[in-house]
């Protein structure tokens, strides 16, 4: 298969799914190793770049979606009216920031830093798909773990969770024991 | 969820604290020297208790207040005393690091916005396929042992039928049979899968292939096949001949 | 506007649509006239004749709808509709076989051996391409005869329908004149 074809076929399957798509699953279906896919991934995503071009690719954790260009969003909205992606509340984001820095962490974790009770905003974020139980910490009470799913990646447009932006520096003095904490890459 | 102080909607006791800091222009740090406590506690006094569920944390951290404030009043406590760490260096604690995860929640906000205007299909309603079937495991062998099976059913079915209401004419005697098989014998061999009719009756079939066993003991006919699949040629014997016998 | 933007943007509406638009819904969101839309239309049309692209346009009335390229359908089926495995059932199989050995064979007398009722088995095979309807028995009700097809030799890997084997020694006890009888070939 040409590789131009390859390209255009994996236009074809994202345009057709809309959903994201494992990079495997496309490798599957092509009978492709991951590495062709990938050198048509990276055509597809540098032939976009066009002015020309309405597309763009979006691509979290090992998955990949054709969304439209974030620079022609006016225009679409104008014929479309897409449904308004809810965005989250002041609590339900802190919570979930904090479950994204400190994850796997307990609700009681989560609690401690923002100093008041988290159950609801974290049972909302779950149900939202932003976040999951992932198990339960091997302490009393053996407490929920959370975690981040891919779908929040992809609600932040984050390829991955190393992309998470690093904890401010400089607005804080001291404590460099505890910024270090702060900072670990879950 | 929240909690409404003058119009700002404040996601717990920290974020307000925060607020007020803020808005001091003071440290985190300088919190118990400036006026942002007695804020605090006022403000919260000022609420009211609509929803204890949700005040019950702002209430709790303006005890947390009142109780640094009133130490602070009190001689410290001698050297070695000191069981747990000061409430004033938790809480300024606590507040530098939710600090942290706010300024994180804001800068997130602003990714969640962006990926907000990148718009996905709906995905197309594919019509799911025609279901195609595993044959992979169905092999000639299972194929027999199916037919084992309903072979075996089949006969088990047989007698129920025999004494049935209906009965029809018998148009296979064996003797019958035996002439038939003659008759289509005379001019050449015959293939045994021709030898009945195509769509034979049981009757048929059991009544012709006795009549076969038959003209084959009696020397009447032979049969032969060529290869180990192949087909049963029936031709006439050493003994044939027009002769026949009745039964 | 740029025309190359304009094509783009073209290409962004239609995508998050998925639906067909009308031209004249475009060219309102665009600001433009019906001519610059059907130029950028044009361009579009042009542009996804490359092989490397996924897409084409489909155009009916005074409406347009981007879809999947036809040449690479098979590759989006092969993604979007997994192949549904699945075994025959016990009552298939058995269905089946009398149908081999007894072809060209009515549904009543399918019933007669197995003793149950077969509408839905023969109905299911013949869906399946493994039997097929060859005619009608003339007989009171005409009833259909049915009969195996290629796909089932070629299943099993027989040239023609003689390789069928006869019965199994051994496995069956006694009664070798039913087991001739089944075993007959048509």
């Amino acid at each position: 298969m040409r590789n131009d074809r390859l390209v255009g076929i994996i236009e074809a399957i994202l345009y057709v799914s809309g959903e994201a798509i494992a990079l495997s699953t496309l490798a599957d279906a092509l009978g492709h190793g991951l590495e062709a896919v990938e050198q048509a991934l990276q055509a597809l995503e540098q032939a976009c770049q066009e002015d020309a071009r309405g597309l763009q690719l979006k691509r979290f954790a090992d998955q990949v979606q054709l969304v439209s260009k974030a620079d022609y969003a006016t225009y679409v909205e104008r014929v479309l009216q897409p449904v308004q992606r809810q965005t989250l509340s002041q609590s339900a984001l802190e919570t979930l920031v904090i479950v994204a820095y400190r994850q796997p962490v307990t609700r009681q974790e989560v609690e401690a830093v923002r100093g008041v009770k988290c159950d609801y905003s974290l049972q909302s974020l779950a149900q939202k798909g932003l976040i999951r139980d992932v198990g339960r910490k091997e302490t009393l009470g053996r407490p929920i773990l959370y975690a981040t799913t891919d779908q929040f990646l992809s609600h932040f447009g984050l390829t991955s969770l190393k992309e998470l932006p690093s904890l401010p520096e400089g607005t804080q003095e001291g404590n460099g024991q505890e910024q270090l904490y702060m900072a670990i890459d879950p | 969820m929240a909690f409404v102080v003058e119009a700002r909607a404040f996601s717990g006791p920290l974020d307000l604290l925060l607020h007020l800091i803020g808005s001091a222009k003071i440290d985190i740090k300088d919190i118990f020297v400036s006026q942002v406590t007695d804020q605090y506690i006022a403000l919260v006094h000022k609420a009211g208790m609509l929803d204890m569920e949700e005040a019950s944390e702002f209430i709790q951290m303006a005890a947390t207040l009142l109780l640094i404030k009133s130490r602070s009043i009190l001689p410290p406590p001698q050297e070695g005393q000191e069981e747990e760490e000061d409430p004033g260096t938790l809480l300024i604690r606590q507040l530098e690091e939710y600090a942290r995860f706010q300024q994180l929640a804001g800068q997130m906000q602003e990714f969640e916005q962006a990926a907000a205007r990148v718009f996905a299909k709906l995905p197309d309603e594919y019509p799911l396929p025609p279901v195609t079937y595993e044959l992979e495991g169905l092999t000639l062998k299972g194929l027999m042992a199916a037919f084992a099976r309903v072979s075996a059913r089949a006969r088990e079915q047989l007698a129920p039928q025999a004494s049935g209401s209906v009965i029809r004419l018998d148009q296979h005697s064996v003797a019958h049979c035996m002439g038939h098989i003659l008759r289509r014998t005379r001019r050449g061999s015959l293939p045994f899968t021709e030898l009945f009719s195509q769509t034979p009756t049981r009757n048929e079939v059991v009544t012709l292939f006795l009549a076969l066993l038959e003209l084959l003991k009696q020397g009447r006919l032979r049969v032969s096949q060529q290869e180990a699949q192949g087909d049963i040629i029936i031709s006439r014997g050493s003994r044939g001949g027009e002769q026949h016998h009745a039964q």
